[in-house]
């Protein structure tokens, strides 16, 4: 049953989650143009805007409702709620994860999408792709059940949402991407790439920075319990992020010859979804090495995504979230160590237990998300695409969307 | 020895770079401008109040020119203008009475480069 | 009694609250031009330091010592608090409301008032003008004891401040703004409105982010307690503001065919202004419908106020802080809904009880407020205008106060 | 013996602290010119990575294992913690000061420091220099005891690190700057200085706020319990910070005839600096006293440090967090008022008790760290200037580090 | 065909715009500049240390004119600059020897527009 | 009167300036300029992709000045250019038929000041 000082810790943390919607703005504005500025924070701020109310409407029912296996049922406008009740301190910390899956889109679609059109798919996600998908993981923590919870090979283990949240965002972002097409000037006839710089690098410094900041609300938030625990999520957090700065500084070096700040700054975010799925199982070394390797997989995946699937993601967004949350997921089942850190009386990770089954849940939830996601996001871009269209005119895109879709300039000089 | 002034579109600036290159014209100019001409200016509006925008961001390009080559580079602008690789834009001749090489106190034509 | 978590939760909106005073100085510094950004950046640094200061010598006194029916009579310099007291952490929350009522006033002052009678303006508003007022309504929270507290129709609700706050110095911004007159340039001889775009969106914008953040902690920490409540309040907060997000956004569409920024932006904080009072005794209906008004309301507001009133607020505080602020008063005396969320034995609001009375309530409210801040407003501007001059000389307007007034650039490029 | 609310209270004051690396970042980046944004973004990020990771390995056991009256000699690696223990919110919380004191150094070596040498030197202050003479004062928060925490005239006081964290990282950077030169150009042949403005004074305005913001946690977080004394110390450390814009502001417009922003900035930041070890001891109006000498002093030591020392300093390092740290070291032992606060048995300042016990032990504590850091600071930036060389050559200066060691351009406009 | 080169001061720009659409004369480019004349520097202070800014913000200007049209322009700047409307500036006429319109190929006068 | 137009490396700006105060020179203006010549550009690199940079800062300098004037401040720029002190760079002298000065309406050399 949850008491004041839960009900405390678990709004702190909702009010640093919901300041990552201010992170991934001023990360997406700063890693592209400066005539796409304004774009960029109408998406994000719409993001969260349309997904609070259409999560207080539909979303959260669907997600914590009474399940029929599949989705939830009930509660939704949180009825039957009253008095000073648990469920409106869970229903915001909810939205704000819901508003974080729903932005991490937006970045990758950036720069040429148009902005009616990604309203609605915005809203789609936020009501529909997220809820139906978060409710098979998360439903027991209302009054959901969701099929991943009861896999014989034991329950799919996601603490803060690796995947739910980021991995989702990362596949969409994917396909999304994909369907949409490159920015004009990404690749020249012969397919070799040009690189768009970004306008502002240290908005997007400071983007990173806020990011890592409200993680430790995202991470030992989601134990809505404000015990000793938090102090060890937090801990464990820091070090797989810390993890993938070094690593992603030291890939930069090699492959580059010199330290690469962009990436560096990706190998950051990469450190912190990596761990988000694991934060309260792996043990403080399980924590570096996932951080490691996350840090190594964000700079190969922009690569590859860039080079080889010729798919233009201005922000990297299918690497930090869909690649490196993928990472996460797996690697709960390989670092696993629940009675080593003593706080649980088995350890599930293949590397402690030698079992291979906990490892298999991460599978199967890693493959029914992915699919999940890229089949729902398949669908909704194209239809989206058939009915309204959904990139803006070459035109458009040249003169940038601020003075086209938004008639405003982002930083206006008195001539 | 010729001074080019031209004004482009910016984002033809690139296309303008490489038909330079193919002439074999490496020296080169350019800065940022704003110019207004018949061209429709953009329709802004901020907190509600209508803003008229009519000075279009341009790049302005200055090539200096032996005299053999003027005529050559003229011509090729002219064409991408009309092609439309390079868009609208208006290019200007003025007269060099002398060119110095900073760096090896050179002048004349073989100061231009 | 408070007690430990009570402390923590009040200290903890506190810091929140604080951080309010860098999200207002990148709204206004955004939302003007860039050769008076540093001017912009001392007047809120001033605000709050004098403010502080006095606040702590004289104003706390003022607003929560023993009143006289008028004003509190003791407690300057927290005289007679001893060991860890619980005045501690109540003065320094106290503070930082003070803070933020100064400094709404300095936005819609903008670009043209003279840095030295600003800072005895700002004096004034936190040492008399506000905490005077301010005991009427919050007197009893400490020693004091509020008329306004006990009218015969049920005592004034302004749970967080929509008036004692953020209308008082929506109305002080505006009196201050009318007596200074308009930017050079902003209307022509014959009338019309020449639009002064302000030089950086994306600060404006992340410093609405920024407000959104700490507004959690100015609303849900206003209970001074740490109980199941603070969700709900969270909650509720939200979900206004993302409605007046949505209906600015709707009604920027219908009028100006595009979704206009910075109006979009403004409904935001439209939403949170008009929920500041009534967050605790609202439903989430009623949330909804509360910051769609807003949402309305500020965009006709800050049209209104420009074309009709003649009167140049570069940021639209009369209009966010002001209107939306009377808004929020009177709406609590519409949908106050205790009773029916469970949380009061009986409703108040007009659309729930069909009784007027606390609707009455709040009309008096509301007006004492308005006629007290644009009285002390035009007495404190107009003294200060004859005895010292309130307005830059048009030279220095034109050079911009930064060089002026401050010998220094904000944006310096090696030359 | 540590419970949930103190975990919570602490895990947040961490959090607090590690978004001062953002406020750092923002503060440098502000004050130095565009062409090294992006080099200053990479030294505090790899500040924190490279401080975090060796701390953990290395410098948590040197700081608090088992003493052997110089240095810690256990929990290297945290080793023998398991469950949900207290180490971990304590192991977090004391890496972000670590993190705090390394950052402190890269602002006065800004503009001119060959980047892989940096990271050595961070490296040595977050593993070695810091946590040993950490020990000294703070062990006793653990399994250590430092030899400071026993002096016979009364504990050496520095509640949450004036000297420890602040001084120690101001003359570090003091003697990295001298051992590093002035930048090119800073003062002319004949030895007259020469300005070298920052390119964005609001960056480095949001960089004192968020410092300001996070200062709460600093401090009133170093109690690492939830009672009622933070909001004693929150409410002591505003005032102080508040007293010192005051004075700097007062004293730039004597001496310069105008409101100097850049140092009103600094007068915060002294302020802070200075109530940083006597905030759990000192009287509100001790704090304002401190707060106004701080105010003055960074200001006048600003000047003597560029002008007599020739020793150029970018962002006033030396002087806000050496000099005011010193101070705020050595008031303690003249406000300190702990029982006319009515928190202790009896008074250690000199100005209550008469006695200059306390003050003695305080001077100590300034002498042992000053020469600490002046000695270590001075073979470590000797031996790295010998063996790799310490400053960029003359053409990378003039180009700017971020085109030549990390091949980017911060603000980068599509051509 | 001449070109006029002016620098005025940058919050003049208004004016002058108005002055030359009275004048139908609607092509001209404009760019950012920084000027030194004898007109007295800013006094700047950055962290105690003074700093001579004795480089003015300037609007620069290019309007490429016929003959028939430059004594009208120019006269009418003058009379600008006198009645204090334009402020302090500079005015330089240099011959142009041809010019061309890009997107029709035209050249000489009736390229000018 | 002839029109100095001269591109040096933006570090040079003050050497530069120095140079022309001790001529006595003591009205000129300045723009940002982006050049490019034989001079080898930056190699940069942005999330792992090359990015040639091949248009370097360049200051573009506007002198007008009287005859007698030009070839005292040709000289002086070469030799800085040759002793290093200037760096690498280059002058384009142009003819200008006529200046005037907006405050007070005169004209001809003695309106170059
Ligand atoms: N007469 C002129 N004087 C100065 N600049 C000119 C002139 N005509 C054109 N320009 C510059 O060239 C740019 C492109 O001109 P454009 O619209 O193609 O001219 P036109 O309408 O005569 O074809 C303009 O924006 C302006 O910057
Ligand atoms: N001889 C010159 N060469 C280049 N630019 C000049 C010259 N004279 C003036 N200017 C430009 O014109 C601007 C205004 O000049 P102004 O101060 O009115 O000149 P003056 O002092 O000769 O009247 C200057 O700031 C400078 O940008
Ligand atoms: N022919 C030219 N036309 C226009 N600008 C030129 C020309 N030659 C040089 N410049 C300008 O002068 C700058 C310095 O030229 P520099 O590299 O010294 O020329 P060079 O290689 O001929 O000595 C160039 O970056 C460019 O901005």
């Amino acid at each position: 049953m949850q008491d004041n000082m839960n009900v405390m810790w678990t709004l702190i943390a909702t009010i640093l989650v919901f300041f990552m919607q201010a992170g991934f703005a001023l990360v997406e504005l700063g890693l592209t143009r400066s005539k796409n500025a304004i774009n960029i924070i109408m998406k994000n701020l719409m993001d969260f805007a349309i997904g609070s109310l259409s999560f207080f409407v539909f979303g959260f029912g669907l997600m914590f409702g009474k399940s029929n296996g599949l989705f939830g049922t009930e509660d939704f406008f949180l009825s039957g709620v009253s008095g000073n009740s648990w469920d409106y301190t869970f229903i915001i910390f909810q939205t704000v994860f819901a508003g974080t899956a729903a932005t991490i889109v937006s970045g990758a679609m950036a720069e040429r999408t148009r902005f009616g059109s990604y309203l609605i798919i915005s809203f789609f996600i936020t009501t529909f792709i997220y809820p139906i998908a978060g409710s098979w993981s998360w439903g027991s923590l209302h009054h959901g059940n969701g099929f991943l919870e009861n896999l014989g090979t034991g329950a799919f283990i996601d603490f803060a949402g690796s995947t739910v949240v980021h991995s989702m965002g990362g596949w969409l972002a994917l396909t999304g991407a994909a369907i949409l097409g490159p920015r004009i000037g990404k690749y020249t006839i012969d397919g070799k790439i040009r690189a768009i710089p970004g306008h502002n690098i240290p908005f997007a410094a400071l983007g990173v920075f806020i990011l890592w900041f409200c993680w430790f609300g995202f991470n030992a938030g989601s134990t809505t319990v404000a015990d000793f625990s938090i102090g060890r999520i937090a801990f464990i957090t820091n070090l797989s992020a810390v993890s993938g700065v070094v690593s992603s500084l030291i890939l930069t070096q090699l492959l580059y010859k010199v330290p690469d700040a962009s990436m560096t700054l990706n190998g950051a975010l990469a450190g912190l979804v990596g761990i988000t799925a694991g934060c309260n199982h792996v043990t403080p070394v399980g924590a570096i090495i996932i951080g490691l390797v996350a840090g190594i997989l964000v700079v190969l995946s922009i690569t590859f995504v860039e080079n080889k699937l010729k798919i233009d993601d201005p922000v990297g967004a299918v690497s930090v979230h869909g690649v490196c949350g993928a990472w996460g997921t797996i690697a709960v089942g390989l670092f696993a160590a629940e009675k080593t850190l003593g706080v649980g009386d088995k350890d599930l990770g293949l590397f402690y237990s030698g079992s291979f089954s906990q490892l298999f849940s991460q599978l199967i939830g890693f493959g029914v998300y992915f699919t999940w996601s890229i089949v729902t996001g398949f669908i909704l871009f194209t239809l989206v695409k058939k009915f309204r269209g959904i990139r803006v005119s070459e035109e458009y895109e040249r003169l940038g969307l601020d003075i086209t879709e938004h008639q405003a300039e982002a930083y206006y000089e008195t001539k | 020895m010729k001074l080019l002034i031209a004004y482009i579109q910016p984002d033809k600036l690139t296309p303008l770079r490489e038909l330079l290159s193919k002439l074999e014209v490496f020296r080169y100019s350019i800065s940022d401008g704003f110019g207004h001409s018949e061209e429709k200016g953009f329709f802004e509006r901020y907190r509600g109040v209508e803003l008229d925008v009519d000075l279009m961001k341009k790049i302005r390009l200055e090539i200096a020119l032996n005299d053999e080559y003027v005529s050559k580079v003229v011509d090729a602008m002219l064409a991408g203008g009309k092609d439309g690789s390079l868009g609208d834009g208006k290019i200007f001749v003025l007269p060099i009475e002398e060119t110095y090489r900073l760096s090896t106190g050179e002048s004349g034509p073989v100061a231009i480069g």
